[in-house]
């Protein structure tokens, strides 16, 4: 009962949450209520016994959100939203287009006639997953391991300086503040690393602060 | 009883923050008085948490200009918040917790990755720069540390072939964690003082910031904010107690005694080198979290899977 | 809950998804719009694993699977955004009406 | 009720939360207060409750302390601490109708602000209401397809202040710069500093030193010139080394005291600036002697410091800056009464900021020597004294109006905390700039 009522709720939550995220002028904003979407979602997860996943997807997710508020804060003009703006392209075609697939895949859900085999209560759901990870699975868990190997690597390639063996090598010198200043280029830098030093913007100056 | 069960658990959780959070203030303020060469007064040491906590409850919060409110208002309880839920999965004794999940552990992993959101909300809102850059700055922190937190927790976890805190507790009743993984429980203390932002590794909320993402808060808001960020030193010296020290195990003395004994040692630790090492300069930080700290975690991690395997076979 | 009524919340957030990756310009937020879907495909994976395939494990790891891709999706496009903020100071798609380098 | 009371009972007994403006005059003054036990001094008036001003309120500080006044919780109180000898009337402090004055010692400041917040908290005095009207700083001025102002979305000045704008960064992302002006109130600034920045990030990418807060306007009534400090009267009258040396220390233990909070050390810094007033007592002198010896040895300085190169060029007559750079010149030298005492100047601890803090450290340490090997030796008085900032002259300018001028250069390309450490460890004294006639500010 009390599962039921706690799971319409939290059904509710992320789907109205991913609603806002595009609804808002503020980045922070959008990128939290995304969390929110993923975090009620993670909570179901957790209520459908599938506890190491919902924890997991709030763990991963956290970090994911920040770094795509400080992402957003360095590269968009209006971060906080303070001045009103729309920035949607094709707008009808795409609210179609949702409502189109949301048609759908709910009378995929709706009608489809799927067993009804019920998880049974007393299985130990993170231990079966860890031995599926590392038994059956193992392939797939290793797959997984190298395309996320790969992905730094690629990132950290796209993202340095320069590239296409040129300029990214240049080892670890600190970098000049002005660029035309550097003699030798800047080092590479990943994307985390990045996120993280980012400049801000940030339209509006912290008048109230107490520099006075 | 089932229905009462989640009063008396918020009841336990609330309980442990409040006497966790006036056990760390009145140690700060102790240390403080000896460095400062005033002398240990345990008796003032221990009122001065609750005089300052009155003087600010009493005080009405001031605004700033076009401040997110929503988030300011969410930042501070949010980090309480999630240190109550870290303490709610850790057991004071056998069975004696708020909720043993058996997957405590990935639980207080997803608490603790969310302080990072808390800190940054709590940055972000009052629209100000000093807070603004403490925010910026925790999220580099965070990244540095993060990672080998959760590993060297893995590696705390393996003895047991349990993520539950309380299996992981058993599991040592042998061996603690702490001499089977030698690096384990510094590399925890350092992670933990980074994620607690605490003493030398203050920065989001660093002096040189006048006071970093708390600058622009005042009154209760602040108050709650203080508290917080002392819960979640707590929540830390509790769980690297019950991954490492043992938990409730012990001789004689009842097990709530020894877990809470455990966890006031470990705050003694944690606490002492706010006042004796000075501030870390972020780079140094982010470069120390990515060369030293990680590849040690991993070596650990490492170390304690060969032994769980011989010891296993 | 029953298994349709969590189908219908996975394809509404869906739904959502596709909405916000097609009518969006900022690249950020194209990429909010993508998670969105992965979150919609991660529920209704588990949701059928809960209620329709007796709990088999090899549900859980499709999830994991979705799980990195939803990684791989943020690193990728993260660095994309870099790179191409690098070279043409573009941070919406209407700033890239060529796609060579 | 009852609550209630207790409340109050318990928050009366909490040292009362301080704020400092820091006025003409006020500089050493300051120092003391972070010592009292009684008070609790904030780096910002948010978690303050009193605003203690201290010294005379120049025209320059007055909108930045209203600001601050105004920024504090209510209930608030405003004491200030003037001169005991009756009105200064170039001070502005008039601003603040019902201040509590005092004067007196620290001890005394302490205590009347402490019992003057008992009594704002018990309801017995009427808290300080707002100064400054409650109105938009930048009102709305968009208008346009986007409420901007401007063309596009980018343009315009939608509150009154720029948008962000975009300028080029050690990334090559070119990201925003945010411009800001910091100080005159700012703590972890040398007080009175303003600083106008350009942050990207928290590196400074550019920084200039704004309008000095403590210069007189035309019109405004001279100070009383303070009495000549030990250091002023040795430059025309024979001094005991001893007596100067100490005072060389003290100076010294002050400034690390300001490092060491700083760095997030308060304790420290209360521990330092005890010892710097109890100098005279060999025992504390020797105490303060080894404390200084550890920091200086450990690796702290070297962690926790970094950047801020100088070349020792351009920095003649600045003291221990200078001769942490390399530099060799130190006045004592040319002192018969000091070769007598086998003084060599300390020198090239390194030209950053780890090494001025390390020379300053070995300095005060090297003093607390000379000091105790003086015995009854008096200096020579040749018109010229190596002061704790710099050199010292009748007619030179003081050594802070050049170390004001090194600020921007210093600070350039450093991460905001180092930036910080970087200014500290110059130990400028902007008031001193002010006093120069030619107003070596810009």
């Amino acid at each position: 009962m009390i599962t039921d009522v706690l799971s319409w709720g939290l059904a509710a939550l992320s789907l109205w949450s991913a609603w806002r995220v595009f609804r808002t002028d503020s980045m922070m904003r959008a990128a939290y209520l995304l969390l929110a979407s993923f975090a009620a979602v993670g909570a179901l997860l957790v209520l459908l016994s599938a506890e190491f996943l919902g924890l997991v997807l709030v763990l991963m997710m956290a970090g994911e959100m920040t770094i795509m508020v400080v992402f957003m804060v360095m590269f968009m003009m209006n971060p906080a939203g303070l001045n009103p703006m729309t920035m949607v392209h094709q707008h009808r075609a795409a609210v179609a287009a949702g409502i189109v697939s949301f048609a759908g895949l709910a009378l995929v859900g709706v009608a489809g006639d799927f067993p009804d085999r019920p998880a049974a209560d007393e299985v130990t759901t993170t231990s079966a997953l860890g031995f599926e990870l590392l038994g059956d699975s193992m392939l797939i868990f290793q797959s997984a391991g190298v395309t996320l190997l790969a992905t730094m690597i690629g990132a950290v390639a796209l993202t340095s300086r320069g590239g296409r063996f040129g300029d990214a090598h240049a080892g670890s010198d600190a970098p000049a503040l002005a660029p035309e200043a550097t003699a030798s280029p800047a080092p590479a830098t990943d994307a985390v690393e990045e996120g993280a030093h980012a400049a801000h913007e940030h339209d509006r100056h912290g008048a109230e602060g107490e520099a006075g | 009883m089932t229905v009462w069960a989640p009063a008396v658990a918020a009841v336990g959780v609330g309980a442990a923050l409040v006497t966790g959070t006036w056990a760390v203030a009145t140690l700060d303020t102790a240390v403080a008085g000896v460095v400062a060469g005033r002398g240990l007064h345990l008796r003032r040491a221990a009122l001065a948490p609750l005089r300052r906590a009155a003087l600010l409850a009493g005080r009405h919060p001031v605004t700033t200009e076009r401040p997110d409110a929503p988030a300011w208002v969410v930042a501070g309880p949010l980090l309480l918040a999630l240190a109550g839920a870290a303490l709610s999965a850790l057991p004071l004794a056998e069975g004696l917790a708020v909720a043993d999940v058996p997957d405590g552990l990935v639980l207080y992993g997803a608490a603790m990755a969310l302080v990072m959101v808390a800190v940054f909300l709590h940055g972000w809102a009052p629209n100000s720069v000093f807070p603004l850059i403490g925010a910026y700055r925790f999220v580099a922190q965070a990244l540095s540390y993060q990672i080998a937190l959760f590993l060297v927790l893995l590696g705390a976890a393996l003895p047991a072939g349990s993520l539950g805190l309380g299996a992981i507790v058993e599991a040592q009743s042998e061996l603690w964690n702490v001499i089977r993984q030698p690096l384990g429980l510094p590399l925890f203390l350092v992670a933990g003082t980074a994620l607690s932002f605490w003493g030398p590794l203050a920065l989001p909320d660093g002096e040189d910031l006048a006071g970093g993402t708390a600058a622009e808060s005042s009154g209760r808001e602040l108050l709650v904010w203080r508290t917080a960020r002392a819960a979640v030193l707590v929540a830390t010296a509790a769980v690297a107690a019950a991954c490492f020290l043992g938990g409730w195990l012990g001789p004689v003395l009842p097990g709530p005694v020894w877990m809470v004994a455990k966890t006031l040692a470990l705050l003694v630790i944690l606490v002492v080198p706010a006042h004796v090492v000075p501030r870390v300069r972020i780079e140094r930080f982010v470069s120390f979290g990515w060369t030293i700290l990680l590849p040690l975690s991993l070596v650990d991690v490492f170390a304690a899977g060969v032994v769980a395997l011989r010891t296993s076979t | 809950m029953n298994l349709e009524a969590l189908l219908v919340t996975a394809a509404g957030l869906f739904g959502i998804g596709v909405y916000g990756a097609l009518s969006q310009q900022s690249f950020v937020m194209i990429m909010m719009g993508v998670e969105l879907m992965i979150n919609a495909a991660i529920l209704a994976g588990v949701a059928l694993w809960a209620e329709s395939a007796a709990g088999a494990p090899e549900g859980q790891m499709l999830v994991i699977v979705a799980m990195t891709v939803m990684a791989v999706e943020m690193a990728v496009g993260f660095a994309l955004v870099v790179a191409v903020f690098r070279v043409r100071k573009a941070d919406i798609t209407e700033k890239l009406r060529r796609l060579r380098g | 009720m009852g609550l209630n009371s207790l409340r109050i009972r318990l928050a009366g007994a909490a040292p009362a939360p301080v704020f400092v403006v820091c006025g003409l005059g006020g500089r050493e003054r300051v120092v003391d207060l972070y010592a009292e036990p009684g008070l609790q001094v904030y780096s910002t008036p948010r978690h303050a409750g009193v605003l203690l001003v201290v010294g005379r309120l120049t025209r320059g500080l007055v909108a930045p302390a209203l600001q601050a006044h105004d920024q504090m919780a209510s209930p608030r109180l405003v004491v200030r601490w003037t001169a005991a000898d009756g009105d200064d009337p170039g001070d502005h402090g008039d601003v603040f109708p019902n201040a509590v004055v005092a004067h007196g010692s620290a001890a005394e400041v302490a205590a009347a602000v402490a019992a003057a917040h008992r009594e704002l908290l018990a309801g017995d005095r009427p808290p300080s209401a707002a100064l400054l009207a409650d109105i938009e700083p930048a009102p709305w001025q968009g208008v346009g397809p986007y409420g901007t102002g401007g063309t596009g979305m980018t343009g315009g000045v939608p509150f009154g202040r720029p948008m962000a704008a975009r300028a080029a960064d050690r990334d090559d992302l070119e990201l925003d710069q945010l411009k800001l002006r910091l100080g005159p109130l700012l703590p972890s600034l040398p007080s009175g500093l303003v600083l106008d920045v350009a942050l990207q990030g928290d590196v400074v990418q550019s920084a200039a030193v704004g309008d000095n807060p403590y210069r007189l306007y035309a019109g405004d009534p001279v100070p009383a010139a303070p009495a000549p400090g030990l250091f002023e009267r040795a430059c025309h009258q024979p001094v005991r080394i001893a007596e100067l040396e100490r005072a060389r220390a003290r100076h010294h233990l002050r400034w690390a005291a300001g490092l060491a909070r700083l760095v997030g050390l308060e304790a420290l810094g209360v521990r330092l600036t005890t010892l710097s007033a109890r100098l005279a007592a060999s025992e504390e002198s020797a105490q303060a002697e080894r404390l200084l010896t550890r920091i200086g040895r450990s690796r702290w300085v070297a962690g926790t410091f970094a950047g801020g190169d100088l070349d020792d060029a351009g920095l003649a007559g600045l003291g221990p800056v200078a001769r942490a750079a390399g530099s060799e010149e130190d006045a004592r030298t040319h002192d018969p009464a000091y070769r007598a005492l086998g003084f060599e100047p300390v020198l090239g601890e390194g030209g950053d900021t780890p090494g001025r803090v390390r020379q300053r450290l070995a300095e005060a340490v090297q003093a607390l020597r000379l000091a105790t090997a003086a015995g009854d030796a008096t200096t020579t008085v040749s018109g010229v004294v190596e002061g704790p900032r710099g050199r010292l002259g009748r007619g030179a300018p003081p050594p802070s109006a050049a170390l004001v001028d090194l600020v921007a250069g210093v600070v350039e390309g450093l991460e905001w905390g180092d930036a910080v450490a970087a200014i500290a460890s110059l130990d400028l004294d902007v008031e001193e700039a002010a006093r120069h006639p030619q107003m070596a500010m810009p």
